[in-house]
């Protein structure tokens, strides 16, 4: 891909999640110049850690493929991983943008060949699984990564492990001596689609997500599905690797809480009725899901999906927030709790307990430079006082994938107007 | 007629308005938002104790069941761990309404007669008001004796051994009978209680009337 | 034809060379190949390497380049020549990552790679750098049907944008549902009470604004054309008919509510007492140009208890109503409780409801009800019972889990009722299927009346509007890509398309905007639009060869392609996708592209070279769709799942793409089998072209016929599903079917 | 001149032959080895406790707390309030934030002292005495005292209800607070950090009135330490000491178990800890008597 220089008519986005890279792809497929800015090794975001979508069940880097493959046709986007915004000068029309960039000590040459890989011995947490499973300190983020390079963990640097990975490698595609480097970048307007993150479920306390191994949350169980994940796809719980097949799944579990999160986070609800569906195919014959809600929130054409999940004899829906989890000697967890109608106590064993925690914007305690409207729960408000700086998907509104990606689309145009206007004045 | 009348009430907003206007946090009623936490939380509820947990309490407010609200016995059973208050989602303080409702069912005397700790509950405060400090020891004779002397004898025994590991622990104090423990300036507190229930009383007929 | 010059490049990095005899690979090139110019390289991704290929295209006029190295998906930055014809044959991900690293496996193994180099290059040779159609429109007016606040925020915002806008509205005013409320629900801090719609403010700017031309009375009689020079006319209330030429078009005929008469149980139509959410809104309206009480529209009297039944002939399991919830109901409901709680705290309002959807800051509004006395009842309403002036309310109370509650005197009962979208005509149901399967997928269900009226009436060979969905919504059954309709440079937006509130229409009208704006960018330059984006290629037709068979006019999923009246298909490139439906379809194999043909794919059959029957080395060719099964068989490859060495795999757009002179060709060339895996189709469908894949599978459904009268087994020909995590099932089926072919023997056509 | 000085309220059940007198003795004990000076309010009066909500009403119940705010502010000016019982704290407190956060109740409350010739100007600090030396004292500071560490003795902790909900020792979890766990490692014995009944209520006021129902829980808490390995049961609030304690005879009666479990204050275990006798630490006072405890408390203390 060529590099072209940002200037003022060129749209930075931050965030390569599904929502920055639609902002990115449709602002360049309209003939625009973009910067993505992605603070992880490689793209895909939060979309591309999950097993299936709902309500089709299809899988989320099918559609990741055809976005990567946008990209690698589209010299008008150019790609910055490992980057995070730390400054934004100027106003509208007129951005300058400090980006940091960490170093990943491995180079363009790198062809994803995986010596080093096998070279290197250090093992450490692997995030895109949720730190559920390790991997080895050089390593391709995923199966998917897009740039397909390696990156070397920091944690070897100046270790034997990092001469290892040098010299296993042919191409000297491994640079040891890489620093992080501050860049600036030109920018008439920017699109913020920093998405969201998992609530943190050890909050939550009569839930025992700190204290219970089987009391997992939403976002975990997905690549326990996933065949890419740490289990290879088999639903097997924590604590002893034992097949989990009564499972519990708890709604609201920090949404809809003011002692959490105040607001719904819109997904949790489809999230849960969709892994009722990872049990059942894992285990047809005797897998069980229960689902404790408060309201299930299947919104529009997704009500068609919970008819057809509440027809199942396999999941049980009871209208209940749960009190409180503990857990038995065989390490089952326990709910404990009233179902609302009708008033039936219940203090039910489980497999495996999955918590469906609510959305979080990572703009949240992030400062974005130069201060942004956002509301009480930290989501990025439309609001002329935001300048040019626009948000999108998830960093905007608690939002499923399809409405991420309009609202990432209708970014992508604002930024669009404001450029324009820019080329308009210089012509 | 009247039960058309009855079916007219239910469903009114009247109770739920009696109730916020009589009830200590009584006007939290209506922010309840039916999750069930607080009835899964109670642990006297979870012995299958009250007949109408918090969460339906509020509910039968709302769709105007006043009778069966106030006359039942399940508020009695709040053993104030507030278990139910830290867990509600919506902040409601749970406790201190059932405390409220109580309260105001033993007002009205529409509260069962023979609720063993709504009777505690008045002799406590009877009890720990009357010289400004509890007397441990006449408040228990108190209890047992609510039914009369023979069955008072009765429970006496039955805490017999109880109370000889206090009495032995200097723990229970026989001579609290006599005099005991209180406070030198009772008629003050006497006094500003009575104010208190004066003040309480014009606040709530305001609040009716306004 | 020009004349070509094809190179091939051989790698020898990631263990190629140690695994592969590359010497040999680049003499297959020369001799096999014919290429004029072969050569290896020790890294040949590397600066060095790409200069050599760059060096020999600027030099020695080297017009396609054959690349013998990793997947077609990996080091696209370092293999990017956009100016030349590209092959790549996998010899990484393909070939030595999925074969085993020993001396008997050797052997296959450097078979696997010569083929694949031969493979490659004789698809190269096939090729011509596309380059793009020049005749395509280049309007660049966007043309917006319906004035309501999606259609108003579209032009709007592509007016912003710079772009001229046409605004087409069948009524005499702007404004459409919104236009009819009272107030809005609140759409930012604090989503405490209901605002100002806005509406007003939104249809000023845009009859203050010289760029947006505005038809009212006025509705589309008929539109021609493709993205870039659609030519559309525009009826008005005079008759006279108005015509304008159009670059894309934004569809946002928003939705009518779900007839409230369909519910006598309810009360609907029973009693002037019992309203629509639209009723209601209006006796707000009134009640706020009077003394701000609302009025029971009866006997004027002050309404002192009113109460709202959520998902009125909404969520219906029965197939009376709309299956589907409309979304916006529930805090439209709060919304119009709070009208009257503001205006007087004493009335009794109480929502029943059996799932409160209030979703994001819904839930603050919620709250605020509440603080404002609005009463929730969670309920199911059984029946609404008209008598005089007031209503009784039978409901089972599912929190007390009492079925014969009731609230009785209640002065209005407004029933909140689904959204139904404007969607035109459903032409599944307007044209009888022509093309056979089609017969087993979904009708327009039940419960959505088929609407008579078409809205943009277009001139279509496959029907006037745009497809839609079981529910009656317009077809954009994507996640990823929400505004991917079947009608190329025609989007739609705002609740035709899905059940929405006024905040998310906004969004989605914006939305709508860019990909319109982007589409007639792409017109012009005559590039692909979603997902082959940018793609240069574009479908040819020898019209001397076609036999006016209709089948690619019929299939297209995109609509490309009409017919003149000799009964000759009409290609409109604009409109098309790229998927190589039409070219899959063609019985007598005329319609083509340049990079994609018939030939790239036929040539690559026939280039593999088949061992005799006895060798016992069977060969299997793989047609995979490129989107997911081939990413799949990458991945396999990256995590070192092996499979077997027979088989000779060849990327397709699509499988309905593939068409069914390769079957008989690979097996009359010898073949053993033939597997073809492509996405899910149906109701549920993957297909990135919507329908390819279930196009492909119909047709393939038919070709026992073929096998038989080649007298071969039906096991030869292998339809699968394959999605693109299938990392480790697809080499499983593979072994599985190679095993099976073993039991069915070798083919009888080899060696002929 | 003491380092940290407070103006204390004992509460009812801490007078002298009450229910809680030990603990009152423990603690005298405990803040002299601290340096803790505890004045107590002159003639303070009743809390009210939860249970006295039949007849209390709102503004009395507040009217009572705040009497003793008065007398505070009166006789021990700027010094914060400590108590040792829960109720009495929790009762204080809740007065307190109440006060603070309305002005007509505030009015209506200085109006009803005026009766007892008492008003309040400012709004007290209300502490447990566990958030003192916790917070005001540390750890640290408190490990420093001990002389007899309490080697070998495996201890549950029992935090119980009002001295962790609602208000709660800042930093603590309502559901699972380790502050009482790291005294028992503080005073050098073993804690049972899994422990999971250790917020479960006592039953408070039924264990009078409905003892079946409070008995009931009280088997769990006790029942649990057994499981676990306790041999003694630790815990901040008079109320769930006497429940927790004095009913083993009656529930073993009740459900056939032979519970026999002391059930002491954290106080003691300090006082023995700090080297302090048996009378010092009132183990006398114990109905089920703390035999282990007794002995080291008998045993030298090594310098």
């Amino acid at each position: 891909m060529t590099e072209h220089v940002a200037t003022n008519e060129t749209i930075l986005v931050v965030g390569g999640g599904i929502s920055g890279m639609t902002a990115a792809l449709e602002a360049a497929e309209t003939g625009k110049n973009v910067v993505l800015v992605e603070k992880n090794p490689a793209l895909g975001g939060r979309t591309s850690q999950l097993y299936r979508y709902f309500p089709k069940l299809c899988h989320p880097i099918c559609g990741l493929e055809i976005n990567q493959r946008r990209l690698k046709n589209n010299p008008r986007v150019r790609v910055l991983t490992l980057a995070e915004v730390s400054g934004i000068e100027g106003d509208a029309g007129n951005y300058t943008v400090t980006v940091k960039v960490k170093p990943r000590y491995v180079n363009e040459n790198c062809t994803a060949c995986g010596d080093c890989g096998r070279a290197v011995e250090t093992m450490v947490d692997d995030p895109f699984n949720y730190n559920l499973g390790q991997h080895k300190a050089a390593y391709l983020p995923n199966a998917m990564a897009y740039p397909q390079r390696y990156v070397l963990d920091p944690a070897i640097i100046g270790s034997a492990d990092a001469d290892r990975a040098k010299a296993a490698c042919k191409y000297g595609a491994i640079d040891l001596d890489m620093q992080e480097e501050t860049i600036q970048v030109k920018a008439g307007a920017v699109v913020w689609a920093t998405g969201w993150q998992p609530y943190d479920a050890a909050k939550i306390q009569p839930y025992g997500y700190d204290r219970f191994k089987n009391v997992i949350t939403s976002v975990e169980f997905e690549r326990l599905a996933d065949i890419h994940g740490p289990t290879g796809g088999k639903i097997l719980r924590p604590s002893d690797g034992k097949e989990a097949k009564n499972i519990a799944f708890i709604q609201c579990a920090g949404s809809r809480d003011e002692n959490h999160l105040r607001h719904c986070s819109r997904i949790c609800c489809m999230a849960s009725l969709k892994q009722t569906h990872y049990v059942r195919e894992a285990y047809p014959e005797d897998g069980k899901s229960t689902i404790y809600y408060i309201d299930i929130r299947a919104i529009d054409r997704f009500e068609d999906f919970y008819q057809k999940v509440q027809a199942d004899p396999s999941v049980n829906f009871i209208k209940s927030k749960v009190a409180k989890i503990t857990e038995d000697e065989h390490g089952n967890p326990v709910c404990h709790g009233v179902n609302t109608e009708g008033y039936k106590r219940y203090t039910t064993p489980h497999d495996l307990v999955v918590l469906a925690v609510g959305m979080e914007p990572s703009v949240k305690g992030v400062n974005i430079p130069g201060h942004i409207v956002a509301d009480s729960s930290g989501f990025i408000e439309a609001d002329p006082a935001n300048g040019a700086v626009f948000g999108a998907g998830c960093a905007s509104n608690a939002l499923d994938v399809n409405r991420a990606v309009q609202s990432a689309t209708a970014a992508a145009l604002r930024a669009i107007q404001v450029v324009n206007k820019v080329a308009k004045a210089e012509a | 007629m009247s039960a058309n009348t009855a079916v007219a009430a239910k469903y009114r907003n009247n109770f739920l308005k009696e109730i916020e206007e009589q009830v200590e946090m009584g006007d939290w009623v209506k922010m309840c938002m039916q999750c069930g936490v607080c009835s899964g939380s109670c642990p006297t509820n979870f012995q299958g104790a009250w007949e109408h947990p918090p969460q339906e309490l509020f509910m039968m407010i709302r769709a105007g069941k006043r009778e069966e609200v106030l006359t039942t016995s399940s508020m009695w059973n709040c053993t104030s761990c507030y278990n139910c208050i830290v867990r509600c989602p919506r902040k409601l303080p749970i406790t201190h309404i059932m405390h409220g409702i109580a309260e105001y069912a033993h007002r009205l005397g529409m509260a069962p007669k023979l609720q063993p700790t709504r009777f505690f509950s008045g002799l406590f405060w009877k009890n720990a008001t009357k010289t400004g400090r509890v007397n441990e020891l006449k408040l228990s004779m108190g209890l047992y004796f609510k039914d009369g002397f023979v069955q008072g004898i009765k429970n006496g025994m039955a805490m017999q051994a109880v109370a000889l590991g206090l009495v032995k622990a200097k723990r229970l104090n026989v001579m609290e009978l006599f005099g005991g423990h209180k406070c030198k300036d009772q008629k003050g507190i006497q006094a500003m209680l009575k104010k208190a229930y004066e003040i309480e009383r014009s606040r709530k007929t305001a609040r009716i009337a306004g | 034809m020009a004349d070509i010059k094809v190179a091939a490049y051989i790698c020898k990095g990631c263990g190629l060379g140690e695994r592969l005899d590359t010497d040999a690979l680049v003499k297959v090139a020369q001799k096999d190949g014919k290429v004029p110019l072969a050569k290896s390289h020790d890294f040949l991704c590397n600066a060095d390497g790409v200069a050599m290929i760059r060096n020999d295209i600027a030099n020695e006029g080297v017009t396609h380049v054959m690349i013998g190295a990793c997947s077609r998906r990996a080091k696209t930055e370092a293999f990017f020549f956009p100016e030349n014809a590209v092959a790549r044959a996998n010899l990484r991900e393909g070939v030595i990552w999925i074969r085993p690293d020993t001396e008997e496996a050797r052997e296959t193994t450097q078979e696997m790679a010569e083929d694949y180099i031969r493979m490659g290059c004789a698809e190269v040779k096939a090729m011509t750098a596309p380059g793009g159609n020049a005749n395509t429109g280049s309007s660049k007016t966007l043309l917006v049907v319906g004035g309501g606040v999606t259609g108003m925020t579209t032009a709007i915002e592509a007016s912003k944008t710079g772009y001229p806008v046409v605004l087409v509205e069948k009524s005499g005013a702007l404004g459409g549902w919104a236009g009819k409320l009272y107030k809005r629900v609140p759409v930012h801090e604090p989503y405490k009470s209901p605002m100002d719609t806005g509406v007003a403010d939104l249809a000023s700017q845009v009859m203050g604004d010289s760029n947006i031309k505005l038809y009212l009375n006025a509705t589309v009689a008929k539109t021609d054309g493709a993205p870039g020079r659609f030519v559309v006319d525009i009826a008005t209330e005079s008759g006279a008919t108005h015509t304008e030429d159009i670059g894309a078009i934004v569809q946002a005929t928003g939705f009518t509510l779900y007839d409230m008469n369909k519910l006598p149980e309810l009360g609907g139509g029973q009693s002037p007492n019992v309203v629509d959410q639209a009723g209601l809104e209006a006796l707000a309206t009134a009640a706020a140009a009077g003394d701000g009480v609302i009025r029971r529209p009866s006997d004027g009297q002050p309404v002192k208890s009113v109460v709202f039944v959520q998902c009125a002939g909404q969520r219906d399991t029965t197939g009376q109503h709309l299956s589907y919830c409309s979304g916006f109901c529930c805090n439209a409901s709060i919304k119009q409780a709070m009208y009257f709680k503001d205006a007087n705290p004493a009335v009794d309002t109480t929502i029943i409801y059996t799932d409160l959807r209030t979703p994001g800051n819904g839930e603050d509004f919620y709250r605020s009800a509440q603080e404002k006395g609005v009463v929730f009842t969670k309920g199911r309403v059984a029946q609404v019972l008209p008598n005089g002036a007031t209503s009784t309310v039978k409901f089972h109370d599912l929190i007390l889990d009492d079925a014969d509650a009731a609230m009785a005197d209640v002065d209005l009962v407004v029933l909140a009722t689904g959204q139904v979208a404007n969607s035109g005509v459903n032409i599944e149901t307007l044209t009888k299927p022509q093309v056979e399967g089609q017969e087993g997928e979904p009708q327009a269900a039940a419960t959505v009346e088929v609407k008579p009226i078409s809205i943009l009436n277009l001139s279509y060979r496959q029907g006037p509007d745009v497809p839609q969905l079981k529910q009656g919504f317009t077809d954009s059954h994507f996640i990823c890509f929400p505004y991917e309709t079947r009608r190329t440079g025609i989007y739609t937006a705002g609740p035709v398309r899905r059940p929405m509130d006024i905040a998310q229409a906004r969004e989605d009208a914006t939305g709508a905007a860019l990909k319109a704006i982007q589409a007639l960018e792409n017109a012009e330059l005559g590039r692909a639009a979603h997902p082959r984006s940018g793609d240069l290629s574009f479908p040819k037709v020898r019209l001397e060869g076609c036999t006016q068979c209709k089948r690619c006019t019929v299939e297209c999923p995109f609509g490309a392609i009409d017919e003149d009246e000799k009964r000759f298909p009409v290609f409109n490139e604009s409109r098309c996708r790229r998927c190589g439906t039409c070219m899959g379809a063609c019985p007598v194999r005329v319609i083509s592209f340049e990079n994609y043909s018939v030939n790239t794919v036929g040539a690559q059959i026939k280039a593999v070279d088949i061992p005799d029957e006895f060798s016992e080395k069977p060969r299997i060719l793989i047609l995979a769709c490129e989107n997911d099964a081939y990413p799949a068989l990458d991945m396999a490859g990256m995590n070192r799942n092996e499979y077997s060495a027979f088989v000779r795999i060849i990327p397709i757009r699509c499988l309905g793409s593939v068409n069914t002179i390769w079957i008989t060709d690979a097996l009359n060339a010898g073949y053993d089998g033939v597997m073809l895996m492509g996405c899910k189709s149906g109701d549920e469908y993957q297909c990135h072209f919507v329908k390819g894949s279930e196009l492909g599978r119909v047709r393939m459904s038919k070709i026992d016929d073929t096998l038989k009268t080649l007298n071969l087994e039906s096991e030869r020909v292998r339809d699968l599903e394959v999605a693109i995590t299938d990392i480790q099932r697809v080499p499983e089926m593979i072994d599985k079917y190679a095993a099976e072919l073993v039991a069915v023997g070798p083919s009888p056509f080899k060696g002929f | 001149m003491s380092k940290h000085e407070y103006a204390f309220y004992p509460g009812c059940s801490s007078q002298k032959g009450a229910s809680a007198s030990n603990y009152l003795t423990s603690v005298e004990a405990m803040c002299k080895t601290l340096d803790v000076k505890l004045t107590e309010i002159p003639d303070w009066n009743c809390c009210g406790a939860s249970i006295g909500y039949a007849e209390a009403g709102e503004l009395p119940r507040h009217v009572l707390n705040a009497r003793n705010f008065a007398l505070s502010e009166q006789n021990l000016p700027g010094q914060e309030i400590v108590a040792t019982c829960a109720a009495c704290w929790l009762g204080a407190r809740e007065t307190r934030e109440r006060l603070t956060h309305s002005d007509t109740l505030m009015a209506d409350t200085r109006e009803a002292l005026k009766e007892a010739g008492l008003t309040i100007n400012e709004m007290p600090e209300i502490r447990h005495m566990v958030e003192v030396l916790i917070e005001d004292l540390g750890f640290e500071e408190m490990a420093k005292h001990v002389v007899r560490p309490l080697e070998g003795m495996k201890i549950a902790g029992y935090v119980g209800c009002q001295t962790n909900r609602p208000f709660g020792v800042a930093g603590e979890s309502f559901e699972n607070p380790v502050y009482l766990d790291k005294m028992v490692e503080m005073v050098g014995a073993e804690p049972i950090p899994e422990y999971e009944q250790k917020v479960t209520c006592c039953g408070g006021a039924l264990a009078f009135s409905e003892p079946e129902k409070a008995q009931a829980q009280i088997k769990d808490i006790v029942e649990s330490a057994y499981d676990h390995g306790a041999e003694m049961i630790v815990t901040p609030c008079p109320l769930c000491q006497a429940n927790v304690e004095i009913y083993q005879g009656q529930i073993n009666k009740r459900y056939g178990t032979k519970f026999d479990i002391p059930v002491m204050y954290y106080s003691q275990l300090m006082v023995v800890a700090y080297g302090g006798d048996a009378k010092a630490a009132a183990l006398n006072g114990q109905v089920i008597k703390a035999r282990r405890l007794e002995e080291i408390a008998a045993k030298p203390v090594k310098r």
